[in-house]
Parts: structure tokens; C-alpha cells; sequence
């Protein structure tokens, strides 16, 4: 209110300066992946798909990619189930001791990568499943639930709780009015939930690099592997394919958002 | 809502003994209560009186801690909300943000596996009756509509397949006031056609006193009084009641002889015949602000100098100071008669059949 | 409503077995950090200080301790800044590209660390500031950002906007209000998030190996590269320590939200 | 409140031309209004009418588009806020939650670099006046009190540096109801006390008429009427004033001579002499429910049949279908009178000194 428009030019030159420092390091990645050079080097010489062709027709980077795929959506699948669960538990029962239910569930995001790390290799040496998609699965299913349970729960404090109640005076039983109202009435926020567990798979490096054994990593994995010995610009190209997906991702999330959102508006106040 | 809904008439209700502790708390305090079929009754009260406890226990998505509830013939006090055979209308209205209009209006009929056309049909009819042309709105969603329609939205579905009680827990809450006695008139004339039993729960004694055949006050858990209306607003049998359906002058009387009773200013009021008096009680002379008349000095009962005067539009609210304590009168305005404050009024009422309200013992 | 003891006993042990998953391998770094072993292996044999003496008396380890402490209070200051004067614009002003302004703040959270390494590396190595705690701190920064903003931004949606209108009518100036009241009012929030981006910053290890340089690396990286060589029961020492720091910092963090709910309820109605 | 507080009168306020709009909307279009030193002045109308708008321009945390404010003599258009000189209470109160009651009086008076021992003393001497003795509420925190007591405090920080205009933005909103008479009831004393200038934002057409000296009543941004409680209820100058304030029956008329206009069922009602007619105009003639009386047919102007009564305890809403339309009419309850549904009653009002409103020409 009655600063110069000197003032308001220096804000905005100040905003924009610390939203390019914030996704700078994203940006420079996808200059490189455009670079003709053979290592990785800043600034790049440009233009070129070279590296892009490398990612696609390389028959390491396919395997890399499509264990992802295969770890990722196992883990999301049970991350989505179990993540969903315990954010209805907890919003819409009065079972005792929903607290312990909500640490338990929100553990996994503050406990350090390298301690599940560690835990998760000793572990899994022991029942010799290093290597295994399905140990691999096991351990990224723990990373994605806290993220599942906490945007299934801030949708369900917005939606009207008295829809179940109105289910079951209607006449349906408890398994009919989880079916066509509780899943129904917050699927938006259960994809985003999903959408998110498949995200954090498809990114983890720590946990992966212990678990994946000798056996072909995971995308992301197997770019930090290449980052430390041949620094190669196909990383480059390969994690700006990992950004476009990621931004995929989270359009959708913007969509859903805005749908769910929208439906909380229906209750009366 | 005619046609198929035609038919209704609601069943009995019963409670017997009805309490539900929460720990060490009684929100519901052995509570009995009948219902006639066909009865629009009011759980009236403020808020953690109990009423809508009573409510939830009424449609099962509470247990009861003790007592038992029949509806009909058949004690329900264990059934499953989805078996009781009930309509309830939430505050909130509970529509399905993700069906649209047509599907939340015809989920019980498709619980019901009734065939796709008598669904289109009584769903069709259904919608015309409360001015919901299907055309227009059959494909709405909950949120495209304004809050009146949500409401009847809400109240179609409930009664779409034929329940013999409505529950309905302040479904005018969220509505501005035109609407509001809209759809109070409209909730009159569907109860008048269908006959339903109706449980309506609110904390509006206005809304009470309007929609009711009968109406419960709540206080604590228990109930106070059940009556009618005009009962509940001229005979109130406690302090209470009195002072929660409308304004209440209660004046401390002292008894003189069976059925008189004595003023602070001696004068004598007689008790109407149909209250009982114990002698061991003290009791309070209920004046309602509308039952008091300003009249010249002169044939005046009582005379007091005005304390404050409020302009309400349609009449003028007058607290006058008087021998007997300050009493708030009604009066119309009045092109030639002003009232300003300090001004010395004449004031005047029925002494015969008066209204007695034991006085309520209180701590301390 | 009428389940027998039974389902309900049985509800209860499988809420037990999942929550034992969720925190299990966290419980076995515990285990195996009382190890008496020389190699970390499991079940290990117990029981032994040893390895926490390791940590304490080992150089290298301290080294590690003081860097991380270092280059975590720098990030912890800087993402605390930007993140809460992001969050103060977006939910308090009327500047037109609010959406712009959110979406660059939360942008490094869904980012993959892989690419914010390789973005990182490119940029730093051409700047010479491979291994310097500046420019480690400075990635740090970028990875807390997203924290302080999330956390300030819904104590602030919580709030009650006309507060720093109130202090305005009163007779405050702009700064006035924004020290007296815009601050201290969202004071556990600012808190809250400052917490957050330390214990990013203290377990990062992604972005920091390919940072760290030939230098001490960070605690968790120092972690990483043990594990990757001789797996010492040394580390699940370190770990446990790690452990116990987020768990007292989430306690502080459960204290510190109670406290600004209990604020928010200030509020009328 | 009084001691410090007692010489404060307050200025006058003029609003000149004040426009807002946001991007395309008029949010407040073309409206100026002069308050009186000392005046109770409310801004009245429904939700969107630009109301609180324009309380935010006077405040100063809305720039105008054009227009310009007068605070006493002072030009203060483009003031900030914080040097306007105004007090504020907000519809949520807006305490500091991280202060406590006594940090938060104190806090306009700190700014205003007083001695300790002055701010302690005034500080003191208000919490007694407002009824929160500083012994018992000077640590509390803002959670730790009632609403009522939320709404005190954030009255006295208001008030405290004895500013000579006080903006309130629906300060009663989220109260209920008992604590909203009590709190009018002061709120009155007070300004009657202090001779503040007062601006009031309501929705509520009864808090405005109880409180005000004169009510504003907006509609899209504009002023419709300004006038005293009782001109705005008894003279309305537009069909939205006369529907805004309490019930209205609005019967169709015909000019039949200067004075004279004829009812559909062709009675003759004489115009009160000081409202000026337009002939090109078509009127309506209002009826308040409580002008119309119910009488004996033999004494009866019209006649009509009862469509539904609807008991309200103080009184009886009776709508009856009469040759000019249905009219809503209040009558007090009466043991000796009932009224039934398709009764034929006969109706009366007073045909001289008629008030008529210019018929809203309506779209479609």
C-alpha cells in the first residue's frame, strides 16, 4: 500500500532470483542432457539427442527402468492399501490408541534413509533376499505409506464425516458404505496418496543401493552408480526424463487436489 | 413426494429408560420418551443437553449404555442403523460429493435391487415434487447446488423409499433465514400429507414451537417437560423451561392461602386450577413481556419508571423498573404514544389464572 | 457395533504385525549396535558399549559429527528464511503469482535427489566449490525449503488473518507488525520447520557424496561409504544416535504443534 | 472504561464518491455518507452488498479506486492504516494468541511509548470497567476465555487509546444468543457514555435497528436508504429496504388521484402526504404483519380464508387468502380466540397515512 513501483520491482527481481537458485540445479541438468560432449561438463556444448538415444536403446538402462516400474508399483500398491487404512482408522473410528497408529505411520518419514538402510540390509542379508524385487518392494512400501497416510487423512478432515453415518441409515451395511461412499467419496486423494508412494520408489537411492545386490538396480540407482565412476552425460538425459515424469505426476496431483477439494464443498455450514 | 410416498404412516417409537454414559459422563440420563405414529415431536435444548445423542442412539450409530428403543412392534436396541428401516436428515445434509443428484436420490433404491424403471420413475417423481425438475438437475453434483436445494436433495433421499420415522438433527442450521421459513412451511405441509413419525432435533425453540406436535426440553441429559407448543410456552413447569422458550418475567411470589399467592408489592395473584402447589416450595409468578399491558396511571396495577427501551421494528422492547423487580414488556409503536427512558408508566395484567414456576433451588 | 472379542483381537494383532513392519528395521540398527561382533550380522551377539566408544574416541567420526553440525545450522538458517517469508507472501499478500511463488517452494520436495546431485555437481564443480561446506549447505538449503514453507503455510491457513490487521488499526507499522505479531503469533510453526530442515540436512546422503568431495563427509555419507566398504557394527551405533535425534526432535515438534492448535483456537466461533 | 476513556467525543466521517472494484466487480459503487460526530451509524445488507468493503476502505486496509475518506477534518484516503487514528474490532476478535489479555490492551498503548506505570494503571481501570478483573484475567491467554470475554478484551484494545472512530465488523457473529442481548445492551451504555462515532457492519436487521442512530442499507455495492431505525421500518423508499427489515406484504396499487390509490378489490388507501409519487410508476402499498388487524366480520374491511397458522409462542403468523392477495398477519394468542386453517376471518388496517414503495422493475 503506497510503496513506488521501484520497491515492488526490486521484490520481484528478489523472488525470482531465489525460484531460480531453488530449481537452478534442475534446469542446469536438463541443459546437459542436450550436450554433444562426451563427460559431463558445465557449461555443456550443445545440441544434441545423442544421450537420449543411448538411455533408450542401451539394454542396461531398459533393465533399470523396468525394475522400477516393477518395484515401484508393487510398493505402491501396498503402501496405497496400508497408508489408506490407517488414515480411515484413525479419522473415523474410535478405536483407542489412534495415536500410536498415527506415529507408527508417520515413522517411516522422519526415520533417516540410512538407518532403514542398514536395517533393512541386515535384515533381508540374513533371509537372503538382497537382490529380491520383492524385499525391494517390501522396503520402499515402508518409505511411501507415511505419504499415503498423511494426504488420506487431510482429505478425510475435509470431507463431510456424516456421509458414512448417511450410507447406513440408507440401508447400506458397513461393507457396502466403504464400497460406494468411504473409497468412493475420496479417490482423489487415495491416487494422489498412490501417486506419491510411486514417486518416492521410483527416486530412492540409499535404501536401493543396499538392497538391489548384484543384481540390476533400480533407474535411479543406477545413475548414481554412473555418476561415480564415468560421469557420463546419458545421466543427464536419464534424469530429465525422471523430471518429466515427475512433473507429470504432480499435474495430475494438482488435478486431483482440486477435485477433492471441490467435493469437500458439498458439506453444509 | 405424493404418488408412491402417498402411502406412509409413520410407526411408534418408544424409549424406555434410554442412558448413554461417555466414561464418567451421562450425556443421555435415562431418558423415556413415546412417540405417537404420525407425531412431529422436538428434542429442544442447548447445545450438551443430550439431544442429539438421543438422536444418534434413535437411528443406532450409537450403543446404548442402558434402556431399550422400540420403533413399530420391534425393539431395535441392537439393530444395525442399515436394518432399523429409518430416514435421518444430517445438519450437513451428508449428500455424496461423488454421485450426482439423481444417483444420491436413488442409492436406497438401488440397495433395495428395485428394478432400474420403478428407480427412474419414483426417483423422476420424486424430484418434481420438490421442485427439482430432473432435466435440469438430475446430473447436478451436491456442490453445483445452493443450500436449499442441497436440503431437499437431502430430504428426498431420506425419503424416497418410504421410511416410517424421519430423523432430522437441525437441518435448518445451515440455512440463511428467508430459506429457512421456506422450508419450514414446506416440512409442515409434507408432514401433514405423509403422516410420518418425524424425531427433529434443535436448539431453536422458535423452530420447536412452529414445526411441532410436540417438543421434549432437554437439560442435562434429562428430559425437563414434554408437551405441546402452547403447553410448552404458557404452563412451563420449571424455571428452566420457562426461561428457554422465549422472554420470561419470573417475579418471586409467596403463598397466601391454597390458590392465592402474594407479590412483593401485596398484591395477590390466583394460581390457575390445574397447577398443583407444594407448600415446601418457593415460587416464581411467570409474566411473558407480551402478557403485560402499558396503560394510563390510572388504571394502572403497577407503576415503574423506564429503564431502557429497544426498537425492534415491529414492536418495542420496555424494561420498566417497578415495585416488583424490572420487567421487559412488548408493547406495539405507536404513532401518537413515545416511550423515553425515566419516564413513570402504568403497567397491568390478568391476576387470575396465573402461571406458577417452582423456583429452582440453586448452589451456592 | 456388536463384533465379538474375537475380530477385534484379531484387528488389533494385525494393526501390531504392520506397525512392527513400518519401524522394523529401525528396531534391528537398535539391536545391532549392542552388537559384540566384528562384522555387523544378524542376529547379532550381545551385549557391548563398544561401538559407541568407537564413535566417541574415533577422529574421523567426530569430524563427521562437526561438519554435519555446520553445514546443517547454515542450511537450517537459510531454508527457514526463504521457506517462511514464501509461505507469509503466499498466504498473506494479494501479489498476483502466488500459484508461481508455491510451486517453486515445493518443487525440490518432489525433485529426485538423484537429479539435484547431478544438477548440483555440474554447477559446483565449474565454481570450484566441490567439498566446501558453503556449497554443500546451499544444495542443503534447497532440500529444506519445501519443509519450512509446508509447515509455516498450514499454521498460517490455521491462523487468524485479521491479527496483523488488528496490530495495523492499533497503531503498528508494517515491521512493527510483522515483529510483534506476524512472527511470534506463527512462532512454533517457524520452529517446527527450522526442526525439519536440520534433520534433512543431518541425514542427507545423496546429493552430499557427490558434494563432500575429498573432504570429511557428512555423518550419514560417512555412514554410506562404511557401510559400502567394511560393514563394522560401528555404524549401527552411529545410527542409533541418529535415531534418538529425531525421535527427541519430533517430540519437540508434537509439543511445539499442540502448542500453535491451542493459539489457533483463539479464533471466534 | 470510563476515567480515561470519558472525554473521548467522536469525529466526524465522511465518505465522498468511494468506489472499489476488483478487476471487473463494483464491489462498492458510487457511495458517500456523512456521519455525524458521535453517531451510531450501520452499514446493513446481505452478504455481497459491499458492506464490509466499504468498512475496510474506512479503515484503510483497502485502497479505493476512486472516492475519497474524511476522518474529522483530516483527508485520510491515502493514510496507512496505522496512522488513521480508528479502533477496530473484528469479527473474530483477532486477539494476539501469544498474548496475554493484559500484553494485548497494553500493546496499542506500548506503541504509543507510554510509561509503565501509566499503561498499567489504564490498562487496570479498563479490565474493571469491562467486568475482568485484572487479577483473575491479566495472565490469561486468549483461548483460556469465553467468547463473550474474547469479545471484551478485543472492545477495550479497541478503545483504549481513546480513538475517535470505532469500526465493528459484525462484531456479534459468533456469539450466541443470550450473550449478543447482553452484549448490545452494553455496547448501547457505552456509546452513550463515550460519544464515540460508531460504524456497525451487520447482516442482521434487528441488531441494526436496536442500535443504531441511523442504518445504511446496501444492496450490490450502493446505498438504497439511509434514515433511523424507525424511518427505514415504517417509511422504507425501495421494495428491497421494505423486504430487508422484517416482514412485508406488498399489495399491487392503482393511482386513481393524487393522493388516492386503489387496492385490487377496489378500496381506496389515502398516501401519507410527505411521500412523493412518480405517475409513470407502479407502487405497492406495505402492510406490516402487526398494522393488520383480525376482527369480526361485521367490522371487517376484507374478508379472507386461512392458509396456515404457524404458532410462534409470543405471537401467531396467520397467512389468510384475501381478495388482494395472501397477507401475512401477526395476532397474539388468545384462550378464548383459535384460529383454524380455512376459517373465513375478517382482516383491518388503517387506510389513511398509507406507505407506498415504487414497484422494482424486474428482469425477464
Amino acid at each position: 500500500m503506497g510503496e513506488t513501483a521501484n520497491i515492488r520491482r526490486i521484490r520481484y527481481l528478489l523472488i525470482a532470483l531465489v525460484a531460480l537458485y531453488l530449481i537452478g540445479p534442475t534446469l542446469v541438468v536438463i541443459w546437459l542432457s542436450f550436450s554433444t560432449d562426451e563427460v559431463l561438463r558445465f557449461p555443456p556444448h550443445l545440441f544434441s539427442w545423442r544421450w537420449y538415444e543411448v538411455f533408450l536403446f542401451d539394454e542396461r538402462w531398459n533393465e533399470a527402468v523396468r525394475r522400477s516400474l516393477l518395484v515401484g508399483s508393487l510398493a505402491t500398491f501396498l503402501a496405497t492399501i496400508i497408508g489408506s487404512v490407517a488414515a480411515f482408522g484413525t479419522a473415523r473410528t474410535r478405536l483407542p490408541g489412534k495415536q500410536i497408529v498415527e506415529i507408527f505411520a508417520i515413522a517411516p518419514l522422519v526415520v533417516p534413509p540410512i538407518i532403514l538402510a542398514t536395517g533393512g540390509y541386515s535384515l533381508f542379508a540374513k533371509l537372503d533376499m538382497i537382490g529380491s524385487n520383492i524385499g525391494l518392494a517390501i522396503m520402499h512400501t515402508v518409505l511411501g505409506v507415511p505419504y499415503v497416510y498423511l494426504i488420506v487423512s487431510s482429505a478425510l478432515a475435509r470431507t463431510d464425516p456424516s456421509i458414512e453415518l448417511a450410507a447406513l441409515s440408507l440401508g447400506a451395511n458397513r461393507w457396502r458404505t466403504i464400497r460406494d461412499v468411504s473409497i468412493p467419496a475420496n479417490l482423489p486423494a487415495i491416487i494422489t496418496g498412490a501417486l506419491f508412494a510411486f514417486l518416492i520408489s521410483f527416486d530412492e537411492v540409499v535404501v536401493t543401493v543396499f538392497l538391489s545386490g548384484s543384481l540390476a538396480p533400480t533407474l535411479p540407482v543406477r545413475v548414481f552408480s554412473s555418476l561415480s565412476l564415468a560421469v557420463s552425460p546419458v545421466v543427464a538425459a536419464v534424469s530429465t526424463v525422471q523430471i518429466i515424469i515427475a512433473i507429470v505426476l504432480m499435474c495430475l496431483v494438482g488435478f486431483l487436489q482440486r477435485w477433492q477439494r471441490r467435493w469437500a464443498e458439498a458439506v453444509a455450514h | 413426494m405424493s404418488a408412491h410416498l402417498g402411502s406412509i404412516t409413520g410407526s411408534r417409537v418408544q424409549m424406555r429408560n434410554l442412558t448413554k454414559e461417555y466414561g464418567i459422563v451421562r450425556a443421555v440420563d435415562n431418558v423415556s420418551l413415546d412417540i405417537e405414529p404420525g407425531e412431529f415431536i422436538s428434542l429442544l435444548g442447548p447445545s450438551g443437553s443430550g439431544k442429539t445423542t438421543a438422536l444418534m442412539m434413535l437411528a443406532g450409530f450409537e450403543r446404548t449404555t442402558s434402556g431399550t428403543i422400540h420403533i413399530g412392534e420391534q425393539d431395535v436396541t441392537l439393530v444395525p442403523p442399515f436394518a432399523r428401516g429409518i430416514g435421518m436428515v444430517f445438519q450437513s445434509y451428508a449428500l455424496f460429493p461423488h454421485m450426482s443428484v439423481y444417483d444420491n436420490i436413488s442409492y436406497p433404491l438401488k440397495l433395495r435391487r428395485m428394478s432400474k424403471l420403478e428407480i427412474d420413475e419414483r426417483v423422476r417423481r420424486a424430484m418434481d415434487m420438490v421442485k427439482l425438475p430432473p432435466d435440469k438437475f438430475a446430473n447436478r453434483l451436491p456442490q453445483q447446488l445452493s443450500g436449499g436445494q442441497r436440503q431437499r436433495v437431502a430430504l428426498v433421499r431420506a425419503l424416497i423409499y418410504e421410511p416410517h420415522v424421519l430423523l432430522m438433527d437441525e437441518p435448518m442450521g445451515a440455512l440463511d433465514k428467508n430459506l429457512r421459513e421456506e422450508l419450514k412451511l414446506e416440512l409442515l405441509s409434507l408432514q401433514e400429507r405423509l403422516r410420518l413419525t418425524i424425531v427433529y432435533v434443535t436448539h431453536d425453540q422458535g423452530e420447536a414451537l412452529m414445526l411441532s406436535n410436540r417438543a421434549a426440553v432437554m437439560r442435562d441429559g434429562r428430559i425437563e417437560q414434554v408437551a405441546n407448543p402452547e403447553a410448552l410456552y404458557r404452563r412451563p413447569q420449571t424455571e428452566f423451561v420457562a426461561n428457554f422458550l422465549g422472554e420470561a418475567n419470573l417475579v418471586p411470589v409467596e403463598q397466601s392461602s391454597e390458590r392465592e399467592f402474594t407479590l412483593p408489592d401485596g398484591q395477590v395473584v390466583r394460581s390457575s386450577p390445574d397447577i398443583s402447589v407444594d407448600p415446601s416450595q418457593s415460587y416464581l409468578l411467570l409474566l411473558r413481556p407480551e402478557e403485560i399491558e402499558v396503560c394510563a396511571e390510572a388504571e394502572a396495577m403497577l407503576r415503574g419508571r423506564i429503564q431502557s427501551t429497544v426498537y425492534l421494528g415491529s414492536s418495542i422492547r420496555i424494561d420498566v423498573d417497578t415495585p416488583i423487580g424490572v420487567l421487559t414488556v412488548v408493547a406495539k409503536p405507536n404513532q401518537s404514544r413515545r416511550f423515553e427512558r425515566n419516564q413513570i408508566v402504568g403497567l397491568r395484567f390478568a391476576t387470575g389464572d396465573a402461571v406458577l414456576v417452582p423456583k429452582e433451588a440453586r448452589a451456592g
